[in-house]
C-alpha cells in the first residue's frame, strides 16, 4: 500500500481529532478574525444606538434549549448593549421550554452589568396562548402578565412605570428558532401596536425572514452565529459568538483542506483503469 | 358560483331612495386620522355640493359577502374614476346595519376599516382567479376581514361605505348593506380538483393500458443492487438494517418504504437471511409486520418468520438514532436500506453504517436530507425514484402502469412550464393581459 | 366473513380518503371542525398505538434480561430509566416546571434529555467532515461538481473564506438562491406526482400492501 | 448554586462525554449512555402522551364537556390493540385504513396546491422585464434571483432535473443531454446543501463545548475535567482488557 494509498484510509478517528481540536482550540483561545458587518446586524445596532436612556426594549427570547447554541449569545449581546444604555428592558419568552433558560440570561446579564432586578429590568417569563399573548399585552400587559417570573406583582415595579401597553414600547426583538417568534409578533404586534421590531434567529430559518426584512417589516436582522459574533464586534464585546465564528473558520477550513488533501492522494493513485469507472450516478 | 352575492349597488338606489353624493369641505387640518369622529360631527355640518372639482363619489359601487371563504368577510368594488391617483384617498367604513330594514343607515358608530390612495387595491391585484372575479379587473377591490381587532360575524348585516377625499374634500357612496357568509366551496381551486381528477384518470388509464402491453422501464442502479445487498449478507451470515424513516403511516414516502419493505423482505426470506426493522412509529411497526408476514408466506417460508424483526425503539429522534447506531455497531450488519423521510439523523445512520462496511441503499423524499445519502451511500434513490422503486422491484402492471401516469404527469407540467413561459414573456413583450392561461396554473386560495 | 375481512378496510379507506380530499375545498367552518377534530383523533389512536410500540420494546429487553444475553445488564438500565421517568413524571403530573419552579421532571428533561440530545446531534459535525473526507473526491465529472459547489459555499460562509476570495460570499449565494432552487423545485414536483398517484392508488384501493393483505 | 443545579453539571458533563466516546469505538459507557437515553426518552414519551392524550383530549373534553364523539376514536385505537388476539387480529386493520385513508386524502389536494401549482406558478416568469420608458429589457444580475437571466436558468434547472425523473423513456440521444445536464444541476445542488449545512452542524458542536467549558469551572467542582479524566481512564482500562482477553491473532 502507498503512501497515498494509506491517507484515503486513514482512520476517521483521526479526522474527528482534528474537528475537535478546531473546534476546541479557539473557544479557549480566540483569535477574533475580523468580522464583516451586514447591514441588518447594524441596522438592529444602530436603533439601540439612537434610543434615550429610559426608553423601554422588550426582549422575546422565543427558544428552547436546542437552539442555544446560536441564539443564546445573541440574547447576551443584546442584553449587554441594552442594559449599557441604560434602557429599561423586559424580558419574556413565548417558548415553554425556553423559560428557565431565558430567565437565567437576562439576570445574568444584569448581574454582570449591575442592574437591579424591578428597576432596571424585569423578566416577565411565559404565559399560555403563544399570538394571544401579544394581543393582551397589546390591550393591557398587566392582565397578560399580572405577575412576573418571580410572582413580583408587575403593577408595583418601577421599570414598568408608565408602561400600559405594548403601545408604551418603544422596542421590540424577538429571537426566534421557529414560526412563533419573529412573524408572531410583527403579525399580532408591530402591525397594530406600532413599536419598531427587530429580530435575530437561527441560521437555518435566517433565509425564510429575509423577505420581511426586504419589506421592511422587521427593522433588521440577526442570523444565526455569525450575527451574534458580528454584534459582538459592534458592542465591542467579543465572546462566545466571536470564539464560535473562530472555531467555525478553523472547521471549515480544516474540511476544505481535508478535501483537497484527499483529492491530492486520489489523484496520485489514480489508475486509468479508475477513471472508467462511472461515478455514483 | 357557490353563492350568489347579495348585491346592492350604488347605481340601483340605496335604501334611503339616494345615494348619498356628499361633497365636504373642512378647514381643520388635524383631524384627518380621527374618521370616526370626524364623520359624525359633519352630520351635523352644512353639505355644499361642489361642482368645479372634479372628485366624484365611487360609481358602481357593490358591497357583498366575500366568495370562496370561511365567512367573516366582505367584499368591496367600485369603478375606476379619472381622479384617481397618488393624491386622492379611498377610505372604507364599516357598521352594524340598522336593526329594521326601514331605518336608513346613518353613519353614526361607523368605523374605518381601510384607507389607501386611489391608485391601488384593484380587482387584478386581488389573489383571485379570473373565473371568481365579481368585478372587471380594473375595479377597485376592498375585502373586509376578521382579525386586527375586527370581528364580522355571519349572517349578521352590516353597512358599508366608501369616499373619495382628496385633502379636505371628501365625497361618499353608500351605505349599502350586506352580510358575511361561510361559503360550501371555495372556486379558486376548482383548477387544482381538476388536476386531481385528470391525474386520476390518467393514472387509471395507464394502469389498465399496462395490464395489456409491457411497459419500457429505464434502469434505476440503486435498485438493481438490492439483490446484491441480499446476497452478500446471505453469504457474510449477516443480518439485513431496513428503516423506514421517521415518517408516520399518514406520509406517502412511509407508505412507499412499507411497500418496498414487502419486496425486500420476500427476497431476504427466500435466502434465509436475517432481518432487522427498527420502528420509531408503532402504528408503522404494526403495518411493517403484517407486510413482513405476507411476504414470508408468499415466499414459501412461513416457518422462518419472527414477530420481532419489527420492533418498536422509541419515537424520539436522537435516542432512535443512537439505538441503531448501536446495533449496527453490535450487530455488523451486513445490508443498511433507509427508506422514507429522514431528518438530521440521516448523517448519523450513514456515517455510522459507513464505518462497518455495509452496502447502503437509500431512497427518501426529504430533498434536505438527500445530499447526506448521496455522499455516503452506495446507491440513492433520489426523490421520485423512491416511489417507482415498488414498480421497479416488483414489475407488477398496476405498479408500473403507475410510474406510466406519473411521466405522462411530467410532461403536462414541462409543457405547462414552457407554454406559460412563452405567454409570460410575450404578455410583457406586446402588453397582453395572459392571466386566462397562467391563472390555471396558479396556487389560488 | 372474509368478504367483510377484505373489504372493510379497503372501504373504510375510501371513505375516509375523499371526505379529507374533499375537506381542502370547503371553506365552511364545518370542515374546519372537522379537521381539527380528526387531528384529535389520530393523537388519540396514537396514543393507543404507543401501547403496541412499549409492549415491543418490553418484550425485546425482557427475552435479553431472561436469555442473559450479553449486555443484558444495559437492557436493565434501560428499563430502569423508563420506569423512574414515568414515575416521576406522573408524580409532576408531566409538567417541568411549577410556579416557574422546576421539577424533578424538568430536571430529567434539563439535565438529561437536552444533553444527551444536543450531543448526539452535535457528533454530526464530526461525521459531517468525516464523510466529507470520504466522498469528496472527484472521481467523475458528477462527484467533481459536487464537491466545487460544496466547497465553494463552505468558504462563503465564514470570515476567512470571505478575507481569502471574496467573491466566494456572492457564488454562494447565487448558487443557493438560483441552483439549488430550481432543482429543489424539480424534485418537489416529482416527489409530489409519485405521492398523489399512490395516494390515489390508496383511496382506490389499487395499492393495498399497506394493509398486509397482499393479495388475499 | 443549589444542589441540584451542581448535580446536574455533572450528570449533564458525564452524560455529553459517554456519548461523545461513541466517536473512539463502541464502549460500555456509551452503551449505559445510549440505554439510559433511550428509557428516558420512552418514559418522557409516555409521561406527555398521558398528558396530553388521556387527560387533554380524552378525559377532560369527555367527563367535564360530555363530548362523546371521541369514542370513536378510542374504539378505533381499541381495534389496533386486537393484534394480540390472533383470531381478531385482522381488525387492526381497520385502525390502519382509518389512519392511512385520512393521510392519503389529506395529502392529494395540499401536494399539488404547495408541491406542483405553487411551483409552477413560481417558475413561470417572462424572460424579459418591463423598462421604465415601457419597452422591453433583459436584466442579467446575477445577485438577484429575480432577474431575468437568473430566471432562464432556473427554468433550465427545473426542466432538465425534471426529465432525469421520466422513468418510462430510454435517456438516449438528446434526451441524454438533457438527463446528464439534469444530474449537474442535482450534484451543484447537492454539494451546496453539504457545504451550507456545514456551518450549522459545527454551531452544534460549539454549543457542546461551551456547555462542557461552563462546567469546567470551579462553582462546578470541575465536573469535566473530574470527568473526562474519568472517561478516558476507563477507556484505557476497557482497551487494556480487551487486548488481555482476546486471543493472539
Amino acid at each position: 500500500m502507498t503512501f497515498a494509498e494509506r491517507m484515503l484510509r486513514i482512520d476517521r478517528r483521526i479526522i474527528f481529532l482534528v474537528i475537535g481540536l478546531c473546534t476546541l482550540i479557539p473557544l479557549l483561545y480566540p483569535v477574533g478574525l475580523a468580522i464583516k458587518i451586514s447591514p441588518e446586524v447594524r441596522s438592529v445596532y444602530d436603533y439601540i444606538e439612537s434610543l434615550p436612556e429610559g426608553s423601554v426594549f422588550l426582549l422575546s427570547l422565543d427558544f428552547d434549549p436546542a437552539s442555544k447554541p446560536e441564539l443564546y449569545p445573541q440574547a447576551v449581546a443584546l442584553l449587554h448593549h441594552a442594559f449599557k444604555k441604560n434602557l429599561r428592558v423586559i424580558g419574556m419568552t413565548l417558548w415553554l421550554p425556553g423559560t428557565g433558560m431565558a430567565s437565567e440570561v437576562v439576570t445574568r446579564v444584569a448581574r454582570v452589568e449591575g442592574k437591579v432586578n424591578g428597576k432596571d429590568f424585569v423578566f416577565l417569563g411565559w404565559s399560555p396562548g403563544g399570538s394571544s399573548v401579544i394581543i393582551n399585552m397589546g390591550q393591557d400587559l398587566y392582565k397578560a402578565f399580572p405577575t412576573d417570573y418571580n410572582n413580583q406583582p408587575t403593577k408595583d415595579l418601577d421599570v414598568l412605570k408608565d408602561v400600559q401597553s405594548l403601545r408604551d414600547v418603544t422596542y421590540v426583538i424577538s429571537l426566534a428558532a421557529g414560526s412563533t417568534g419573529i412573524e408572531t409578533w410583527y403579525v399580532f404586534g408591530k402591525d397594530k401596536y406600532k413599536f419598531e421590531l427587530g429580530g435575530g434567529c437561527t441560521g437555518v430559518i435566517a433565509p425564510g425572514l429575509y423577505p420581511l426584512l426586504r419589506s421592511g417589516q422587521i427593522n433588521g436582522l440577526i442570523g444565526g452565529l455569525r450575527g451574534a459574533a458580528e454584534y459582538e464586534v459592534l458592542i465591542g464585546k467579543k465572546g462566545r459568538a466571536v470564539a464560535g465564528m473562530d472555531a467555525q473558520s478553523a472547521t471549515h477550513f480544516a474540511i476544505i483542506l481535508l478535501v483537497i488533501l484527499c483529492n491530492t492522494f486520489y489523484l496520485l493513485i489514480r489508475t486509468p483503469r479508475d477513471k472508467a469507472a462511472p461515478g455514483q450516478h | 358560483m357557490s353563492a350568489e352575492p347579495k348585491v346592492l349597488s350604488a347605481e340601483r338606489g340605496s335604501m334611503n331612495g339616494g345615494t348619498c353624493h356628499w361633497s365636504l369641505k373642512f378647514h381643520c387640518s388635524g383631524l384627518s386620522t380621527q374618521y370616526s369622529a370626524l364623520f359624525v360631527l359633519l352630520l351635523f355640518m352644512p353639505l355644499t355640493v361642489h361642482a368645479e372639482t372634479p372628485l366624484a363619489p365611487p360609481q358602481q359601487l357593490q358591497v357583498f359577502d366575500t366568495p370562496n371563504d370561511s365567512g367573516g368577510g366582505l367584499t368591496i368594488v367600485w369603478a375606476p374614476a379619472p381622479h384617481d391617483g397618488p393624491d386622492v384617498r379611498y377610505v372604507v367604513m364599516l357598521g352594524a346595519a340598522p336593526a329594521t330594514a326601514d331605518t336608513p343607515p346613518t353613519l353614526t358608530g361607523m368605523t374605518v376599516v381601510g384607507d389607501f390612495p386611489s391608485n391601488s387595491h384593484y380587482v387584478r391585484g386581488a389573489k383571485t382567479a379570473w373565473w371568481t372575479q365579481s368585478a372587471p379587473t380594473t375595479f377597485h377591490q376592498f375585502d373586509i376581514k376578521n382579525g386586527k381587532g375586527q370581528r364580522l360575524k355571519d349572517g349578521k348585516p352590516y353597512v358599508v361605505s366608501v369616499s373619495a377625499m382628496k385633502g379636505a374634500e371628501s365625497m361618499m357612496a353608500g351605505p349599502l348593506p350586506a352580510v358575511p357568509e361561510p361559503n360550501w366551496f371555495n372556486w379558486n381551486q376548482i383548477n387544482n380538483l381538476a388536476i386531481v381528477v385528470i391525474f386520476g384518470l390518467v393514472v387509471l388509464g395507464s394502469i389498465q393500458a399496462a395490464k395489456r402491453r409491457e411497459i419500457f422501464l429505464r434502469r434505476i442502479p440503486g435498485l438493481d443492487a438490492v439483490d446484491e445487498a441480499i446476497g452478500r449478507a446471505t453469504e457474510l451470515g449477516k443480518p439485513i438494517l431496513y428503516l423506514t424513516g421517521a415518517g408516520d403511516m399518514s406520509e406517502p414516502s412511509t407508505v412507499a418504504a412499507a411497500v418496498i419493505l414487502g419486496r425486500v423482505a420476500k427476497r431476504v426470506a427466500a435466502y434465509e437471511t436475517d432481518l432487522l426493522v427498527p420502528h420509531r412509529d408503532p402504528i408503522v411497526m404494526a403495518v411493517c409486520q403484517e407486510i413482513t408476514k405476507q411476504s414470508y408466506l408468499e415466499a414459501g417460508k412461513p416457518d422462518v418468520f419472527k414477530e420481532d424483526s419489527n420492533f418498536f425503539i422509541t419515537t424520539d429522534q436522537f435516542s432512535y438514532t443512537a439505538a441503531v447506531d448501536g446495533i449496527m455497531l453490535r450487530k455488523k450488519p451486513a445490508a443498511n436500506f433507509f427508506m422514507g423521510s429522514y431528518f438530521a439523523e440521516s448523517l448519523l445512520l450513514t456515517e455510522t453504517g459507513a464505518s462497518t462496511g455495509a452496502i447502503q441503499i437509500a431512497g427518501t423524499d426529504s430533498d434536505h436530507q438527500l445530499p447526506f445519502f448521496v455522499t455516503t451511500c452506495d446507491y440513492t434513490l433520489i426523490g421520485e425514484e423512491l416511489y417507482a422503486a415498488s414498480a421497479y422491484l416488483s414489475r407488477e402492471p398496476v405498479q408500473l402502469g403507475t410510474l406510466r401516469g406519473q411521466d405522462i404527469g411530467k410532461a403536462c407540467i414541462l409543457c405547462a412550464l414552457g407554454l406559460g413561459t412563452i405567454l409570460a414573456t410575450a404578455s410583457v413583450l406586446f402588453h397582453l393581459d395572459v392571466s386566462f392561461v397562467l391563472d390555471l396554473v396558479k396556487d389560488l386560495k | 366473513m372474509t368478504l367483510l375481512r377484505r373489504q372493510l378496510p379497503l372501504l373504510i379507506t375510501f371513505i375516509t380518503g375523499i371526505l379529507f380530499a374533499a375537506q381542502y375545498y370547503v371553506p365552511h367552518p364545518s370542515s374546519e371542525l372537522m379537521l381539527t377534530s380528526v387531528s384529535k383523533w389520530l393523537q388519540i389512536i396514537g396514543g393507543f398505538a404507543l401501547i403496541l410500540g412499549v409492549t415491543s420494546l418490553f418484550h425485546i429487553h425482557a427475552v435479553k434480561i431472561r436469555r442473559k444475553e450479553p449486555g443484558w445488564g444495559y437492557s436493565f438500565i434501560l428499563y430502569i430509566s423508563m420506569l423512574g421517568t414515568i414515575v416521576i413524571g406522573l408524580w409532576h403530573g408531566g409538567k417541568e416546571t411549577v410556579d416557574g419552579v422546576a421539577t424533578a421532571f424538568g430536571w430529567i428533561y434539563s439535565y438529561m434529555m437536552v444533553p444527551l440530545q444536543g450531543t448526539m446531534f452535535a457528533i454530526l459535525a464530526f461525521f459531517i467532515a468525516s464523510a466529507a473526507y470520504r466522498s469528496f473526491r472527484a472521481r467523475s465529472r458528477e462527484a467533481a461538481v459536487l464537491l466545487i459547489a460544496a466547497v465553494i459555499v463552505m468558504m462563503g460562509r465564514v470570515p476567512l473564506g470571505e478575507y481569502l476570495i471574496p467573491v466566494s460570499g456572492d457564488i454562494s449565494q447565487w448558487i443557493l438562491n438560483v441552483l439549488n432552487a430550481s432543482v429543489r423545485r424539480a424534485i418537489l414536483i416529482g416527489i409530489s406526482l409519485g405521492a398523489v398517484a399512490l395516494s390515489l392508488k390508496i383511496i382506490f384501493g389499487v395499492e393495498r400492501a399497506y394493509l398486509g393483505g397482499g393479495k388475499e | 448554586m443549589s444542589f441540584e443545579m451542581i448535580f446536574g453539571a455533572w450528570v449533564a458533563a458525564g452524560l455529553t462525554l459517554f456519548i461523545l466516546t461513541f466517536l473512539y469505538q463502541d464502549n460500555p459507557l456509551f452503551k449505559l449512555a445510549e440505554h439510559l437515553y433511550v428509557g428516558v426518552s420512552v418514559g418522557y414519551a409516555i409521561v406527555k402522551t398521558y398528558d396530553t392524550v388521556v387527560i387533554r383530549l380524552i378525559y377532560e373534553p369527555m367527563v367535564t364537556q360530555g363530548d362523546w364523539s371521541l369514542l370513536i376514536p378510542l374504539a378505533i385505537g381499541a381495534l389496533m390493540l386486537t393484534r394480540y388476539v390472533p383470531k381478531a387480529a385482522w381488525m387492526s386493520r381497520i385502525a390502519f385504513a382509518f389512519v392511512v385513508g385520512i393521510g392519503s386524502g389529506l395529502a392529494i389536494p395540499r401536494v399539488i396546491s404547495s408541491y406542483i401549482l405553487k411551483q409552477i406558478e413560481d417558475t413561470v416568469r417572462p424572460l424579459v422585464s418591463l423598462a421604465a420608458d415601457g419597452g422591453a429589457t433583459f436584466t442579467y444580475d446575477l445577485l438577484n434571483p429575480a432577474s431575468n437571466l437568473n430566471a432562464i436558468v432556473l427554468l433550465i434547472g427545473v426542466v432538465s432535473v425534471l426529465f432525469y425523473f421520466f422513468f418510462s423513456i430510454e435517456h438516449t440521444g438528446p434526451g441524454r443531454a438533457v438527463a446528464r445536464t439534469g444530474i449537474i444541476f442535482l450534484m451543484i445542488a447537492f454539494g451546496a446543501a453539504f457545504g451550507y449545512t456545514v456551518m450549522a452542524r459545527m454551531s452544534l458542536l460549539i454549543g457542546r463545548l461551551t456547555d462542557l467549558i461552563d462546567y469546567a469551572k470551579p462553582q462546578y467542582g470541575w465536573a469535566t475535567y473530574w470527568l473526562a479524566a474519568l472517561t478516558i481512564a476507563t477507556l484505557i482500562a476497557l482497551r487494556w482488557r480487551h487486548k488481555e482477553t482476546e486471543p493472539p491473532a
